[in-house]
C-alpha cells in the first residue's frame, strides 16, 4: 500500500541545491551565507522528513510514501525507475539522518569557524547528506548502490579534507580502496540476485518486487547473495574484516566523525541488510555469519579500545564495537533490535563525537587523553553531555542505550545463541570500561594539558552547545519510543517497524530482568574497574601493562591487522604490481608494442620518403596512374 | 526555309549597319556637340566642296565629318610598337567590338509585323534568355580592351587596360543586379517579352514602363553602363592627363577606329538596354495594336504596319534621347579617383543592388497572394 | 543529333588535354588552368548526360562545379600569389619545401 | 545538334585545348582557354543547357579567366623557356594521360545511347527548371555553396594581402603600380560569382 507523494523530492532537493550554492558560489558570498545556507539545506530536509513521517504514521500499519521521478534504466527487459520510497524502516532513518545531521551542521558552524576551507566543507557536508538520503530513500538497489557510492565519496573527500597532509590523503584513500572491496561485493550480490530472479522471469532491483519475489529464490542462492551483499555492509559499517579504515577516517573534521563515520554512514549496512532482512530470512547460515560476524567485531574492537589514548580513535573502535552489536542484533533475527540500536547510537555516539571535538576545539587540537584531565570545571556543558552519552552507552537503565542493547541481549539470548551472548555481555562490560576510562582520563583527575593550550581553554560557543543539549536529550529519553514488551506502549518501535523487517521471534523462553542484570552486572564491573585504574590508583594501568608485556602490545597495536593485511595483500599487490604488471606486462610487452609499432612506423616512413620528391606533377603522375588503373577496371568491366 | 534564312540574313545585316551608323552619328555629335556646348567650333577643317556651307549648316559639317573622320582613320599607317604581341595587337580591337556588335541581336527595335504571310518579328535573333546573353558578351567584352593593353607592350596601355578591365567586372557586378531586378519584375528574361509588357497604362494615363516600377534600377543600369563603356566620369581607362590613351595609347589607323567604334558601340548599346528595360522599348504611350487609345477616351485607329513604324520610330528617338544624355555627362562632370570609383561601385551600387533585390522579391511576394 | 558517346569522348580527349597539360607545363598558372580544362571536360559528360537522362540534375552539378571553380580559382590563385612573394617565382619546380 | 556543327566545335574545342598546354605564353593559353570555355558553353546550349552555358560563358569566361590574366600580369610572368629537364616524366606521363584517354574512350564508345528514348520537356535547361532544382532538392548544398564563396573571399583576400613590413618585389614600376590595383581584384571577383549565381 503505497501512496504517491512527491514532495519525498524535496527531502533530496534541499541538499542537492545546498551542494550546488555552496560549491558554485560558497566562497563568492562568504561565510555568514554559507553558515546559513549549509545547515538550512539539511534543516529544510529534516522538516520535511518529518512531515512525511507524520504523513505515514496517520497511515495504517505497513503502508509506505512513494514517487516516482523519472525512469531511469531500460535494458531489454530490465527496467529501474529513479523512485523513493519512505516506508517505517527508511521513516525513522531518515529521521536520524536528517535530525541529527541537522544538528551537526549547526555544530560545524562553530567548529570549522577558523578554516579557510568552510565553502569546500559545507559542499561536501551536503552532497553526503544528498547521497545518504537516497540510499535510505532509494525503492531499489541499484539507485541504493549509487547512494551508498555518493556516501562512499564523500567519506573520502571528508578524511582527506585537510589534503595537504599526506597522512590524511592516505588515509582518506584507504577508506575508499577498502570501501571498493565491500562494494565489489555489494555488486556481485546484486547482479547475483537479478541473474537468479531473471532465471524465473522476473527482472527486477525493486525491493517491493523483490520481496514479492522471494519464494523464487533457493536456499543457495539466498545464501549466496546474502553472504555477498553483507562483504558490502562490513565494508560500509567497518566489520571485520574489513574495519581497518574506519579508525584511520578520525582524521577529517570531528563532526564528519560524528556524522558519517559514527551516527549515518557506517550505519548503512545494518540498513542495507534490515532492508533485505526478507532474503536473510531466507539463509540461516547468512544469518549466522552475520551475527558471528558482528558479535566477534563488538568484542575484537572493544578490547582494542581499552588501551586507546587518542580520544577519537577510542570512540572510532567503540563504534566499530557498537554497529557489531546492530549486526548481532540482525544476524539472530531481531532487525527492529539493531536498527533502534542504529537510532539510539547515532544519539548518543554523535553526541560523544562532538563532545570530543568540543574538547579537541577547547584544547587547540588537542586529541591524546594523557595530555588532558580534570576539564569538567572548564568546559561544564561538554562534561554534562558526555557523561550523558557515555551513560548512554554504557546502557545504564533510563538511558537510551539501555533499551536498545538490552533488547539485541535479550534477542541473542532468547534466539539460542548463549555463547554469542556470553561475548556480548563481556563486550558490554569492556564497553562501560573504556567509555569511563575516556570520561575519568579526560575531565577527571589531575590536569595534564600543556599550559600555553590551557590557557585558551573555554567552553564552545553557543552555536556548538545547542546541538550537544539537543542530542543529550535525545540520548536520554530516545530510548522510550521502544520500551521493552509489556511496559506501558511496550515494543512501539518493533511494531512499526514488523511490516518492513518481521518480527523476531525467540526460540526460547528466558527472564529479561535475569538476563539484563547480568548485563548490567558485567557494566558496572567495567564502571568500577576503570574508576580504580583511572582515578583511585592511576600507577596499576601501567603496572599491568608492564605484567602483560605481550598482551598488552598486542592490543596497542590493534592486532597488527594493519600490518597483516599490508603484508599478506598489499605488499603482493605492489609487487606483483610493478615487477610482473608493471616490468613484464607494461614495460615489455605493452610498451614494446607500443615503441615497435612507432618504430616500425619510422622504419617503414624512411624508407618510403624518398616519394615524396616535393615536385606536384610527379604526385599528379601517381595519380594518374590511379585514375588509369581505375578506368582499367572499368574497362574490364564495359568489355565484358 | 530559304526565305526564313533570307529573313534572318537581312536582320542581321540590317541591325548591324544601323549600329555602325549610330557609332558615326555619336562620332559626328560628340565631335560638334561638344563645341557646341564648349561654345567652340569645333571640327573645322574638313569642307567637301564647302557642302555645308551650301546647305545653310556651316557649323554642323554633319555630312563633311561623317565622311572625313572615316577617310582618315582607316588611310592612316597601322603602326605596331616594337616588340608588341602582334597578333593580340591585331586582334585586340575586334575582340572588344565584337561582342559589343553581337550583344544587338538580341534587342528588339519593333514588334513582330505579319508581311507576306510571314511573321518577322524585329530582333535580329530571338532567345529565351536575351537577358543572359547580353550579360554574357558584356562579360566578354573585357578581353579585348585588356588585351590590347597588354599586347602594346607599353607601360600606359597596360595599366589602362588592367584599369578597363577592373573597372569592367566591378560594375559587371551592380549591372547584373540591376538586371536581375528587372528581370524580377517582368517575369520573364525575354527582352521581346519584356517590352511587350510595357504596353498599356496604370491608373489611365501612366504609360506601364520599367522606370515607374523600378527607378533605383534605372539609376544603377545607367551609372554602371557608362562606367562599362568607360566615358566620363568612369574614364579612367583612358584618362588621357595621366595614362595618355590608356589602353589604345598605340593603337593608330583602323585599329583605333574599332576601338572608338567599340566606344561609340557600347554608348549606343547602354541607350538600347535601358529604352528595352525601363522606357518601353518600342513602346508608343497610349498607342495600341489597332491605333491610340488617349486617357480621355478619344479612339485613333490606325493600320497595323502604321503601328509597327511608329513603334520603330518611338525606339530609335527614345534611344537617341539616352545617348544624347550620355554624351552630355561628359562636359558635366569631373573625373573620378580611381578609390572612388572603386568604393562607388562595390560600397554603393551592390548594397543598393540588393536591397533593391530585396524589395522587389518582397514586393512581389506580397502582390503574388 | 550525334550520338552521346561522340560527346563523352569528345569529354574524354579534352580530360586528357587537361591531365598533359598539368605533367608537362611547368608554370603553376598554367597548371591550375589545366585543371580547369579538366573540370570543363568533367562538365561537358555531365551536361551530356543529363540531357540524355532528360535529368536537370547534370546541370545543377555543373552549376556547383563552377561555383566551386570559382572559389578554388580565388584560392589557389592567392597561394599562388604569396608563394610568389617569398619565392619570385612561377615555376613549379622550385616550390620544392615540402620534400625529404 | 546536328553532326557538322559538332564536328565544328569539338574541333574548335580540341585545337584550343591543345594551345592551352601548347602556348609558351600564359596569356596565349589563357586566350586558348578562354575559347575552349565559350565553345564548351555552345555544346551546353546546344545540349539544351541554355542557362548553363550563359552561366558558363558570364562566370567561367567573363569572370575566372580575367583574374588568371590579372594574376599573370600581376606576377609579370614572361613566356616559358623551354626545358630539357624531367623528360621521363613527361614521356611517361604523356603515355599514362593516352592510356587514360583511350580507356575512357573505349568506355565511351560502349555506352548506352538513351537519347532517343528521353525526349526532354520544353522547360529543360531553362533557369526556372534549373532553379526549382536548386532551390529544392538541393537547397542545403546551394546554401552550403554560398557559406564556401564566403569562405573563399575571405580566405583569397587574407592569403593576397600583402605583409605589411615587405617592400614590393614586383621587377617593373608598371607591374608594382599594377599591384595597388590588383589587390581589389581576388574578392570582388569571387563576390561577384555569388551574386552572378
Amino acid at each position: 500500500m503505497t501512496y504517491d507523494f512527491p514532495p519525498l523530492a524535496l527531502i533530496l532537493f534541499f541538499p542537492a541545491l545546498g551542494f550546488l550554492f555552496n560549491l558554485f558560489f560558497g566562497r563568492r558570498y562568504g561565510r555568514s551565507t554559507v553558515n546559513v545556507v549549509g545547515p538550512a539545506a539539511i534543516f529544510g530536509a529534516f522538516a520535511v522528513g518529518l512531515w512525511a513521517f507524520v504523513r505515514l504514521l496517520l497511515m495504517p500499519a505497513g503502508g509506505a510514501l512513494g514517487v516516482v521521478l523519472w525512469p531511469w534504466i531500460e535494458a531489454g527487459a530490465f527496467h529501474t525507475d529513479f523512485g523513493l520510497r519512505l516506508d517505517a524502516l527508511s521513516g525513522v532513518m531518515t529521521l536520524v539522518v536528517t535530525g541529527v545531521g541537522a544538528f551537526i551542521h549547526l555544530y560545524s558552524v562553530g567548529y570549522m569557524e577558523h578554516d579557510e576551507d568552510y565553502a569546500r566543507y559545507f559542499a561536501y557536508m551536503n552532497l553526503f547528506a544528498l547521497s545518504m538520503l537516497l540510499l535510505v530513500l532509494a525503492d531499489n538497489l541499484l539507485l541504493m548502490f549509487v547512494g551508498w557510492e555518493g556516501v562512499g565519496l564523500c567519506s573520502y573527500l571528508l578524511i582527506s579534507f585537510w589534503y595537504t597532509n599526506p597522512q590524511y590523503a592516505y588515509n582518506g584513500r584507504k577508506a575508499f580502496i577498502v570501501n571498493r572491496v565491500g562494494d565489489a561485493g555489494f555488486i556481485l550480490g546484486m547482479l547475483t540476485l537479478l541473474l537468479a530472479l531473471g532465471s524465473h522471469g522476473v527482472m527486477t532491483l525493486n525491493f517491493t518486487q523483490l520481496r514479492a519475489h522471494s519464494a523464487l529464490l533457493s536456499t543457495a542462492v539466498a545464501t549466496t547473495a546474502a553472504l555477498l551483499l553483507f562483504l558490502g555492509a562490513t565494508g560500509k559499517s567497518a566489520q571485520l574484516p574489513l574495519y581497518v579504515w574506519l579508525p584511520d577516517a578520525m582524521v577529517g573534521p570531528t563532526p564528519v566523525s560524528a556524522l558519517i563515520h559514527a551516527a549515518t554512514m557506517v550505519t548503512a549496512g545494518v540498513y542495507m541488510v534490515a532492508r533485505l532482512s526478507f532474503l536473510y530470512r531466507l539463509a540461516p547460515q547468512a544469518m549466522d555469519v552475520v551475527a558471528l560476524v558482528g558479535c566477534v567485531t563488538a568484542f575484537f574492537a572493544a578490547t582494542i579500545a581499552i588501551v586507546q589514548t587518542d580520544i577519537k580513535r577510542v570512540l572510532a573502535y567503540s563504534t566499530v564495537s557498537q554497529i557489531g552489536y546492530m549486526f548481532l542484533g540482525a544476524g539472530v533475527g531481531a532487525f527492529a533490535s539493531g536498527i533502534f540500536h542504529v537510532m539510539t547510537h547515532a544519539f548518543f555516539k554523535g553526541l560523544l563525537f562532538l563532545c570530543a571535538g568540543a574538547v579537541i576545539h577547547a584544547l587547540s587540537g588537542e586529541q591524546d587523553m594523557r595530555r588532558m584531565g580534570g576539564l569538567w570545571r572548564r568546559l561544564p556543558v561538554t562534561y554534562a553531555t558526555m557523561l550523558i552519552a557515555t551513560l548512554a552507552i554504557s546502557a545504564v537503565p533510563g538511558f537510551s542505550g539501555f533499551f536498545s542493547k538490552d533488547l539485541i541481549l535479550e534477542a541473542v539470548f532468547t534466539s539460542g545463541h548463549w555463547w554469542l551472548w556470553i561475548l556480548a555481555v563481556v563486550t558490554a562490560g569492556l564497553t562501560d570500561f573504556y567509555m569511563f576510562r575516556l570520561i575519568f582520563m579526560t575531565f577527571h583527575g589531575e590536569c595534564r594539558v600543556e599550559p600555553e593550550k590551557l590557557h585558551h581553554t573555554h567552553e564552545a560557543p553557543a552555536v556548538m552547545t545547542v546541538p550537544l543539549i539537543v542530542l543529550a536529550v535525545c540520548s536520554t529519553f530516545g530510548g522510550l519510543v521502544g520500551l521493552p514488551k509489556g511496559l506501558l506502549w511496550g515494543d512501539a518501535f518493533g511494531r512499526f517497524l514488523a511490516p518492513v523487517v518481521g518480527t523476531f521471534k525467540p526460540a526460547l523462553e528466558a527472564s529479561a530482568l535475569t538476563l539484563g542484570g547480568c548485563a548490567g552486572l558485567a557494566g558496572l564491573a567495567g564502571i568500577a574497574l576503570a574508576w580504580l585504574f583511572y582515578l583511585a590508583r592511576p600507577e596499576l594501568p601501567e603496572n599491568i601493562a608492564a605484567s602483560l608485556g605481550a598482551l598488552y602490545r598486542l592490543l596497542a597495536g590493534k592486532y597488527y591487522v594493519d600490518e597483516f593485511y599490508n603484508l599478506v595483500i598489499s605488499r603482493p599487490l605492489f609487487w606483483i604490481s610493478t615487477f610482473v604488471l608493471g616490468r613484464a606486462v607494461d614495460t615489455m610487452t605493452i610498451d614494446g608494442f607500443v615503441n615497435g609499432t612507432a618504430l616500425s612506423a619510422e622504419e617503414s616512413a624512411q624508407a618510403l620518403r624518398r616519394v615524396e620528391t616535393g615536385n606536384v606533377q610527379f604526385y599528379v603522375l601517381v595519380y594518374l596512374l590511379g585514375a588509369v588503373a581505375v578506368a582499367a577496371y572499368y574497362v574490364y568491366l564495359v568489355i565484358r | 526555309m530559304f526565305i526564313d534564312l533570307l529573313i534572318g540574313a537581312v536582320k542581321a545585316v540590317v541591325v548591324l549597319l544601323l549600329v555602325l551608323n549610330l557609332t558615326a552619328l555619336l562620332l559626328w555629335f560628340e565631335r560638334k556637340g561638344s563645341a557646341l556646348i564648349q561654345d567652340r567650333v569645333g571640327a573645322n577643317r574638313a569642307n567637301l566642296l564647302g557642302l555645308g556651307a551650301r546647305l545653310g549648316m556651316p557649323n554642323l559639317g554633319l555630312i563633311n565629318t561623317l565622311l572625313a573622320d572615316p577617310v582618315k582613320l582607316f588611310t592612316k599607317e597601322d603602326f605596331v610598337p616594337d616588340g608588341a604581341d602582334r597578333f593580340l595587337h591585331w586582334l585586340a580591337p575586334f575582340l572588344a567590338l565584337f561582342p559589343v556588335l553581337v550583344t544587338f541581336a538580341v534587342v528588339p527595335i519593333g514588334d513582330a509585323v505579319t508581311i507576306a504571310g510571314h511573321r518577322i518579328v524585329l530582333q535580329a535573333a530571338s532567345l529565351h534568355d536575351d537577358a543572359l546573353y547580353v550579360l554574357a558578351t558584356i562579360g566578354i567584352g573585357v578581353y579585348g580592351i585588356a588585351l590590347g593593353g597588354w599586347a602594346s607592350n607599353n607601360r600606359w596601355s597596360l595599366l589602362g587596360g588592367i584599369r578597363a578591365s577592373a573597372q569592367m567586372i566591378s560594375y559587371e557586378l551592380a549591372m547584373g543586379l540591376g538586371v536581375v531586378a528587372v528581370v524580377m519584375t517582368f517575369g520573364t528574361l525575354s527582352l521581346q517579352e519584356i517590352c511587350r509588357s510595357q504596353g498599356g497604362v496604370w491608373f489611365g494615363w501612366l504609360p506601364r514602363w520599367g522606370i515607374f516600377v523600378q527607378p533605383v534600377a534605372f539609376l544603377m543600369l545607367l551609372a554602371a553602363g557608362m562606367a562599362e563603356s568607360k566615358r566620363v566620369p568612369f574614364d579612367l581607362p583612358e584618362a588621357e592627363s595621366e595614362l595618355v590613351s590608356g589602353y589604345f595609347t598605340e593603337y593608330s589607323g583602323s585599329k583605333q577606329a574599332v576601338f572608338m567604334m567599340t566606344d561609340f558601340a557600347e554608348v549606343a548599346l547602354i541607350a538600347v538596354l535601358l529604352t528595352t528595360f525601363f522606357l518601353g522599348g518600342w513602346q508608343v504611350p497610349y498607342l495600341y495594336r489597332d491605333g491610340f487609345i488617349l486617357p480621355g477616351g478619344v479612339h485613333w485607329a490606325l493600320s497595323g504596319p502604321a503601328v509597327a513604324i511608329l513603334g520603330v520610330i518611338s525606339f530609335f528617338i527614345k534611344t537617341l534621347v539616352l545617348c544624347c544624355l550620355q554624351l552630355l555627362v561628359r562636359w558635366t562632370l569631373p573625373r573620378f579617383r580611381y578609390d572612388q570609383l572603386m568604393r562607388f561601385g562595390w560600397k554603393f551600387l551592390v548594397p543598393v543592388g540588393l536591397l533593391n533585390l530585396v524589395a522587389t522579391a518582397f514586393v512581389i511576394v506580397l502582390a503574388g497572394h | 543529333m550525334v550520338p552521346i558517346s561522340y560527346v563523352f569522348g569528345l569529354s574524354a580527349a579534352l580530360f586528357g588535354i587537361g591531365v598533359c597539360g598539368v605533367l608537362v607545363r611547368r608554370n603553376i598558372i598554367v597548371m591550375i588552368m589545366s585543371i580547369e580544362l579538366m573540370l570543363n571536360a568533367a562538365n561537358l559528360a555531365f551536361v551530356a548526360l543529363g540531357r540524355s537522362l532528360g535529368s536537370t540534375d547534370g546541370q545543377v552539378i555543373v552549376f556547383f562545379v563552377i561555383t566551386v571553380a570559382a572559389a578554388e580559382a580565388a584560392v589557389g590563385l592567392a597561394i599562388v600569389i604569396s608563394i610568389f612573394r617569398s619565392r619570385e617565382t612561377a615555376n613549379a619546380d622550385e616550390f620544392n619545401l615540402m620534400r625529404w | 545538334m546536328t553532326a557538322w556543327l559538332f564536328g565544328f566545335l569539338a574541333t574548335l574545342a580540341l585545337v584550343s585545348a591543345l594551345g592551352v598546354i601548347l602556348q609558351r605564353n600564359p596569356v596565349h593559353s589563357l586566350m586558348a582557354l578562354i575559347v575552349t570555355l565559350l565553345v564548351t558553353a555552345v555544346f551546353f546550349i546546344a545540349l539544351g543547357a541554355v542557362t548553363i552555358g550563359f552561366l558558363q560563358a558570364i562566370i567561367y569566361a567573363g569572370a575566372i579567366m580575367v583574374l588568371f590574366l590579372f594574376v599573370i600580369w600581376l606576377l609579370n610572368i614572361q613566356a616559358e623557356e623551354r626545358e630539357a629537364g624531367h623528360l621521363a616524366l613527361k614521356s611517361f606521363g604523356a603515355l599514362a594521360a593516352a592510356a587514360l584517354v583511350a580507356e575512357l574512350l573505349a568506355i565511351a564508345g560502349r555506352a548506352p545511347a538513351p537519347e532517343a528514348a528521353v525526349k526532354p520537356s520544353p522547360a529543360y535547361g531553362t533557369i526556372a527548371t534549373l532553379a526549382a532544382a536548386l532551390f529544392s532538392h538541393y537547397l542545403i548544398a546551394f546554401e552550403a555553396t554560398s557559406l564556401l564563396l564566403l569562405v573563399a573571399i575571405v580566405g583569397a583576400v587574407a592569403l593576397a594581402r600583402r605583409m605589411p613590413r615587405r617592400r614590393s618585389t614586383a621587377a617593373s614600376p608598371a607591374a608594382a603600380s599594377v599591384s595597388a590595383t590588383g589587390q581589389d581584384v581576388s574578392a570582388p571577383e569571387v563576390s561577384r560569382r555569388a551574386a552572378s549565381a
